[in-house]
């Protein structure tokens, strides 16, 4: 087995001749948490789009788990144990927090066609997903809509749906954003909680949070890796500090 | 949102009213900014005077290019006061506020794929005289010249910025609204962007300019505005700049 | 409780209103409700449902007629032809999404309207004619307008209640989190065309269920069934009822056939533009049908129902 | 005695579809000028009321209407009946609820064969009439070599059908013939065709304005005046649409023209001044059998299906539109047809001068002969 | 059949008339995909506002003797104008919704407009008359072609040229590119999109029209003239792809053709080749021969 749980090579996108990923090789290591910064348009979201498959590489493949997973449908890296967040809260709006979570534990019974089946036959997920919910504490939202939700604890609930698959690797784009202070810091509590057992891969703009979280952390420019390492040796890299902060140290 | 009430009304005292701030040009106050239900701007309070040069600091996030959309009428929704010459913003159509003089060069530098150079250049209707003419634009920016019939998106990620900026100088606007121009260029041309600001700021161009790139910000600006989750949480003159250079790197989380 | 009222009603119905016309609107009923479906519950627009409808409507006719079959086994017959001209619909169609997808299944229906044009079994522009009813499982005699509305009646129950089971099932969890957010649906792992499928599948296959009862109630089935207006018909009634509501769909239809019947006489040529006309006044003003808004009302005044 | 003391008439046509202007409103207005002329004339003892309703085309519309009006409103008699969908499917409610079905605009030949029944009077025409009255007429002329232009689906093909057996009887030949999809808007290709095959006569097997459209192209294509059309079905309505040059010459079969005699024309300029439009025969035949229908009511003093059939079976017909008519057994009104040309715009001398009556076909001629009759009800 | 030993003469003559019908069906196509560019809505009352055109060039020539040529301009003026109210009294609240609704909307319309038109004019409808002008016909060699047809090419080809010039080679084109790309910076630039918005409509609206009396000596006009060919007209711009203008009007050309040739070597098909067609570009390119894919 090898150390790396997802391992890209020299993963490209083009869009109409203009490269938004160009040759990358990103290396996310067993349990650790690993954030991916950059300025905008570095091509972040577009990585994670082609690590779960919403977009097809131009070039490049993609291992997990030491499988070849470039040619995988969308849904089936999910069921392979990589889900992801989305930039922007990515949350069923007309169901509540506790139908949000629940749909996500349900595939695994595999009734997912069962149109003549009762909803009844859904509630043994009822006590699970009260739980994922208390985690992200939201257990007092479990009867809310998600749109009637706030911003921050609406991206709770999409972590708690991201929880409820169970994944081996969490994809989680910009989970921060767009959060006032106190949010920001019950969000990232709540992924080093849940991190501890899996391995977390985040794009992120708050550098503190990443400082807080992250053990390893790439850095892409204009689609290309600039610096990759530790908190400490990335943010005095002087590529870095040009290319993202925009100073030079 | 009760402060709403005051700009308006200096505006129905007619001219004279705003004689009383000078050659004030745009002054926002507590603007409030929406995208959908996330809230993102909470009471932002700036003014530009005629012929300054201000910057928008703060870290990716903090609201800067929200700032700018507002101005220009680009957000879901949007409360408090934008006066710009004697005239309210706030509910105006964006093609009204870019007809009053004002310039907008967007972050993702929006050049159009379906138009060549020359064809995205011409694009903005002049709003005033005194705008460059595409002769001396193409001047300022020969590259511009030389690429001016191959589709706007073929171009370098300069050259797309130079252009976008380009656009908006034809169309004679006298505010521009600069959003992270110098993003992913090469130093040669950062430095390039550096002297048509000046240029521009001889020439009597008022400019709000977004900016990570401190260094680059610095030397241009008349006054920093520093930015954090939605509001302003600095304002440095030009003059107080080397006194409060750690705060500010503090804040920015350098 | 308010089931078991809209039961005894339905039960009652025959004593108090005209049977065929009431018959006629538990198929259309039928029809819009599955329809709605697609449309409420998976967020897909079909503009093509009249080749389920008229489709199933001939082969039901003519599996009782040409084939002698009984009307229970043509219904079957009918509503498994439906089942998979959805299937092949939907394979096409969700390919595509919105707008395309629209237009696709109106495309795909005018096929299926001039094969049933064309080909011989249908009779052409004169119908397929002198349908029997037939005895119901060999016993019951159908031609009598009474057992014909109940066997109606009973079919639309087991209908609705199927469709009302879908969309409150496991399935119906699945379709809804698609609706609301397809991408994140798929980060789930759910396979999202296929979910989609299933669901124009369903709701073609009830749709032609009802286009056979109707061909059974009224003995016929003619071109009208697979024309593109049936097609608008369906929207609309589902619009007028409130799209993505259980019930709407069944309102809608009632008031559509009682306008269709009732201005048959009374207004005349001026159909077409009612019918338009409500068409604009439901976008433009009461996007959530009767039901929809009467529901929205009824949240308003109690927020936790 | 006749129940209730009133005689219910229900008009059940197209108001507002295809066929509005060949029946339609004229044919309430035939209606209710039969009910007046008759009640002034006669002087029943029984009221006679009238329906009306817009079947859209739409058969399950016009027969849950039908059903309604005899279970309900007690109605004698469901007429007009225009498009063969709608008239098969009344016609088996008016069987099952044992009322009578008055069809006049409804062309297709099943209503007098596979689909008999002992309460339907198809009274003004059918397809086999039309078709064999041109063919026959056109061929002995020396239209000898035809082509046709078929509507594709079962109406037209039986229109062709029928039009060839003619033909061929009467030592023509049919050189090709083209199905057209339905509906169509373009017949540019198949004129084309047409005029490449050679033959002296393109039969028109369709109707409406597919039959408007080739006429008007053909004549734009230059396919006429060397090669002539023959309309298979073609109303009075049509060439007024079209107006006179795209269709001169053209010939047709028709079971009524207003100007035939001065009873047609006294009886068509009562109904112009109410219509602002001459009388196709759709609109002329919906009075004659309305009017023939009242009086077996009376003659019986019943109205009751059976009965009236009975008497209106026996009873001769012979109006302004019907002369030697008379209802057989399969229910078809047999009555002389009338083979017509259209006129040249030259010699049309004022409005609605369109046709020259060129041959009258005899009513023991026009008609399907009941021997080749397919109607379970013919005793052979 | 004897028609598969055609003589090439009698085929040229067939792409000919094929070539005719793609006329209408690029101008018509063009149409629908200048709104859908912009608007994003399926123009379903397309069709309807192609039966307006021929009908406001009838009822001109009938009551005010106004010629043919006069009407060609009149008529896209009129139905542009109620183009002009039924964008800026409804499409314009739709914009923020589902674009269905925009589709429901026009067929609503579209109704609406059918059944006035059934209502005053029956169904029969009235036959427009050729101008003077293009009456009669020239003998080809391999067809007898109408001066009109001759014309509806040329008219077709000429307004889908000017079209194309205008929206690829112009600024105003370049504004609608612009604006079709991203409305907001657009608008931000400067430019009244709304008002570019109504316009567009009313100039989709106004093809239409302009189709309409192009046909109107041609065919019957009635009132369903238009709602059968619009069916094909769908077709023949979800096979297109509605990414490009040119590829509107190369589709619809192309398509005219494909189905003229159907009409001789199959004519029970011709009414549903496009369909087939259409399925067979579907399964091998979803979105459509010129789209972009998404
Ligand atoms: N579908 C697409 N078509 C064309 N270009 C695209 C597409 N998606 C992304 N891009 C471009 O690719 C580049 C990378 O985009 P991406 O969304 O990955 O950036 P990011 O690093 O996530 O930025 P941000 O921090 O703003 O989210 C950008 O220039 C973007 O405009
Ligand atoms: N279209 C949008 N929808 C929802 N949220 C948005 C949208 N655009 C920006 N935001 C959010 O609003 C906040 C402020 O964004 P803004 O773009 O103004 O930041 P900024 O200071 O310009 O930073 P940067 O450009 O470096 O990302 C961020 O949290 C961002 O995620
Ligand atoms: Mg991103
Ligand atoms: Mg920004």
């Amino acid at each position: 087995m090898s150390d790396y749980l997802l391992e890209t090579r020299g993963l490209t996108k083009e869009f109409k001749g203009f490269a938004a990923v160009q040759n990358v090789d990103l290396k996310i290591q067993r349990g650790t948490i690993h954030a991916l910064i950059g300025p905008n348009g570095a091509g972040k979201t577009t990585v994670f789009n082609l690590l779960t498959k919403f977009l097809q590489p131009t070039r490049g493949t993609i291992f997990y788990d030491g499988v070849d997973i470039t040619r995988d449908e969308p849904a089936q890296i999910a069921r392979r144990g990589v889900v992801r967040s989305f930039q922007i809260s990515a949350t069923f709006g007309h169901m509540t927090a506790l139908e949000n979570v629940r749909v996500a534990l349900q595939r695994r019974l595999g009734t997912s066609y069962h149109f003549w089946r009762a909803e009844r036959s859904l509630r043994v997920l009822d006590d699970q997903a009260m739980d994922l919910l208390e985690q992200v504490d939201l257990g007092s939202f479990a009867r809310t809509l998600a749109v009637e939700m706030p911003y921050g604890r609406k991206r709770a609930l999409e972590i708690a749906t991201t929880l409820a698959l169970d994944p081996a690797l969490m994809l989680l784009d910009e989970p921060t954003q767009g959060m006032g202070h106190e949010d920001v810091d019950r969000v990232a509590e709540l992924i080093k909680r849940v991190a501890a057992k899996r391995t977390v891969a985040m794009v992120e703009h708050n550098l503190s949070v990443v400082e807080k979280l992250c053990d390893r952390i790439t850095v892409l420019q204009r689609g290309e890796i600039l610096a990759e390492g530790t908190y400490a040796e990335v943010s005095n890299d002087p590529r870095v500090l040009e290319a993202y902060v925009g100073v030079e140290a | 949102m009760s402060t709403v009430a005051t700009p308006r009304h200096a505006r129905s005292h007619g001219p004279a009213a705003h004689k009383a701030w000078g050659n004030e040009m745009l002054r926002v106050a507590d603007l409030h900014a929406f995208y959908g239900e996330s809230h993102v701007l909470h009471g932002i309070d700036l003014h530009v005077d005629e012929g300054e040069l201000i910057t928008l600091l703060g870290r990716n996030g903090s609201g800067r290019s929200t700032t700018l959309k507002a101005v220009m009428g680009l957000v879901g929704r949007r409360s408090g006061s934008i006066m710009f010459n004697g005239n309210e913003l706030v509910g105006m159509a964006p093609h009204r506020v870019a007809r009053l003089a004002v310039g907008y060069c967007p972050e993702e530098r929006g050049i159009f794929a379906g138009l060549t150079t020359e064809e995205n250049l011409r694009l903005p209707p002049i709003v005033r005289s005194g705008g460059l003419t595409v002769q001396e634009i193409y001047e300022i920016f020969p590259n511009l010249y030389e690429r001016r019939h191959s589709p706007g998106t073929r171009l370098s990620g300069g050259e797309q910025q130079m252009l976008a900026m380009a656009r908006i100088l034809r169309s004679g606007a006298r505010l521009l609204l600069l959003d992270e121009i110098t993003e992913g260029l090469a130093p040669v041309i950062v430095k390039k962007l550096g002297e048509v600001i000046r240029l521009l700021k001889s020439r009597g161009f008022t400019i709000v300019l977004v900016e990570q790139n401190f260094r680059f910000a610095a030397p241009l600006a008349d006054r920093h505005y520093v930015l954090e989750h939605g509001r302003v949480v600095m304002t440095i003159d030009q003059a107080e700049l080397a006194s409060k250079t750690d705060e500010l790197h503090a804040l920015l989380g350098v | 409780m308010a089931w078991g009222i809209a039961l005894l009603l339905g039960l009652a119905a025959p004593w108090l209103i005209y049977p065929t016309f009431l018959m006629k609107v538990l198929c259309f009923a039928l029809f819009a409700c599955a329809f709605n479906l697609l449309l409420g519950y998976a967020g897909l627009l079909s503009f093509g449902h009249a080749a389920f409808f008229g489709g199933a409507a001939y082969i039901g006719a003519s599996l009782a007629k040409d084939h002698g079959l009984s009307p229970e086994l043509a219904i079957l017959g009918a509503t498994a032809f439906a089942a998979a001209l959805g299937a092949l619909f939907g394979w096409l169609a969700i390919r595509r999404s919105g707008i395309y997808l629209t237009m696709i299944t109106l495309a795909l229906a005018q096929l299926v309207f001039f094969l049933a044009l064309q080909m011989p079994f249908t009779g052409g522009e004169n119908g397929l004619q002198g349908v029997p009813r037939g005895r119901l499982f060999g016993l019951i005699d159908l031609n009598d307008n009474t057992a014909m509305y109940y066997f109606v009646f009973a079919v639309f129950v087991l209908g609705y209640w199927l469709i009302q089971r879908t969309v409150h099932s496991p399935y119906g969890q699945v379709l809804k989190a698609i609706r609301e957010n397809e991408p994140r649906a798929i980060s789930l792992g759910y396979d999202v065309n296929r979910h989609k499928l299933l669901a124009f599948v369903l709701s073609a296959g009830l749709s032609g269920t009802a286009g056979a009862l109707k061909a059974l109630v009224f003995q016929l089935a003619t071109l009208t069934d697979v024309h593109w207006h049936m097609s608008g018909q369906v929207v609309l009634m589902s619009l007028i009822g409130g799209v993505g509501t259980l019930f709407g769909p069944a309102v809608g239809a009632l008031v559509i056939v009682t306008l269709e019947n009732e201005l048959a006489d009374k207004v005349g040529s001026w159909v077409m533009v009612i019918m338009g006309a409500i068409f604009v006044a439901c976008v433009l003003a009461f996007r959530r049908g009767v039901v929809g808004e009467l529901l929205a009302l009824r949240g308003r005044r109690a927020p936790d129902e | 005695a006749v129940s209730g003391g009133v005689v219910k008439i229900g008009v059940l046509t197209d108001l507002s579809g295809t066929y509005a202007d060949l029946a339609g409103s004229g044919a309430v207005l035939a209606t209710q000028m039969a009910i007046d002329d008759f009640i002034a004339k006669e002087k029943p003892s029984f009221k006679v009321e009238m329906l009306t309703a817009d079947h859209q085309n739409k058969a399950d519309i016009a027969s849950n209407k039908a059903r309604e009006w005899f279970e309900r409103e007690g109605v004698d008699t469901a007429t007009e009946l225009v498009t063969t969908s709608v008239a098969l499917g009344v016609m088996k409610v008016a069987k099952e609820k044992n009322r009578i079905a008055l069809i006049s605009g409804a062309a297709s030949t099943p209503i007098t064969n596979e689909q008999c029944n002992d309460v339907t009077v198809h009274y003004t025409y059918d397809t086999y009439a039309l078709a064999n009255g041109t063919a026959k007429a056109v061929t002995q002329q020396g239209g000898k070599k035809w082509f046709f232009l078929t509507a594709d689906y079962a109406f037209g093909q039986a229109l062709e059908k029928d039009s060839s057996a003619v033909i061929k009887a009467n030592g023509g030949q049919v050189v090709g013939s083209v199905r057209h999809p339905f509906p169509g808007s373009d017949f540019s290709s198949f004129l084309l065709q047409a005029q490449a095959s050679g033959a002296q006569i393109i039969g028109l097997a369709n109707a409406g304005a597919d039959t408007t459209n080739a006429i008007k192209q053909a004549a734009e294509f230059g396919v006429t005046p060397t090669q002539s059309l023959a309309g298979l079905l073609m109303f009075i309505t049509d060439v007024h649409a079209l107006g006179l040059k795209p269709t001169q010459s053209m010939y047709l079969t028709t079971g009524f023209y207003w100007d035939r005699n001065d009873e047609t024309r006294a009886w068509s300029k009562r109904f112009f001044e109410k219509q602002k439009k001459m009388p196709t025969m759709v609109q002329a035949g919906q009075y004659s059998s309305v009017y023939h229908y009242l009086s077996a009511v009376k003659a019986g003093d019943s109205d009751d299906a059976a009965t009236v059939m009975a008497n209106m079976k026996k009873l001769p017909i012979n109006d302004f539109f019907a002369k030697n008519g008379s209802i057989r057994d399969d229910g078809r009104m047999v009555h002389d047809m009338y083979l017509v040309q259209v006129k040249k715009p030259a010699d049309s001398k004022y409005a609605w001068d369109y046709y020259s009556v060129k041959a009258t076909i005899p009513a023991a001629d026009a008609f399907q002969p009941l021997s080749q009759s397919r109607c379970p009800l013919v005793k052979k | 059949m004897p028609l598969f030993d055609i003589p090439i003469q009698v085929l040229m003559g067939q792409l000919m008339l094929g070539l005719i019908n793609g006329s209408f069906y690029a101008v018509l196509s063009l149409g629908l995909a200048i709104i859908f560019g912009l608007l994003n809505i399926i123009n379903f009352a397309h069709g309807a506002q192609y039966m307006l055109g021929a009908f406001v060039a009838l009822l001109a020539f009938n009551r005010l003797g106004m010629n043919y040529w006069v009407a060609l301009i009149v008529a896209p003026l009129v139905v542009g104008a109620l183009g002009v109210v039924i964008e800026r009294t409804m499409l314009r609240r739709l914009y923020q919704l589902d674009h269905l609704y925009g589709l429901l909307l026009t067929f609503g319309l579209s109704l609406i407009l059918e059944g006035l038109f059934k209502n005053y004019f029956g169904v029969s409808g009235e036959s427009y008359p050729v101008p003077e002008q293009l009456a009669g016909g020239v003998n080809l060699g391999f067809m007898f072609l109408p001066i009109y047809r001759g014309w509806v090419i040329v008219a077709s080809l000429v307004v889908c040229l000017a079209a194309w010039y205008v929206i690829e080679r112009t600024s105003l084109g370049a504004t609608l590119r612009a604006a079709t790309q991203r409305p907001d910076l657009v608008q931000a630039l400067g430019i009244n999109v709304p008002v570019l918005v109504t316009a567009t409509y009313a100039a989709g609206t106004a093809l239409a029209a302009f189709a309409g009396v192009l046909a109107a000596p041609v065919v019957q006009v009635n009132p369903v003239m238009g709602s059968n060919l619009i069916i094909v007209v769908f077709a023949v711009v979800v096979i297109g792809g509605m990414g490009s203008i040119a590829g509107a009007i190369l589709t619809g050309l192309g398509l005219g053709l494909v189905e003229g040739l159907t009409k001789v070597v199959y004519p029970e098909a011709s009414a549903v080749v496009i369909f087939v067609i259409m399925i067979f570009v579907l399964l091998f390119r979803p979105a459509g021969l010129f789209g972009k894919q998404a």
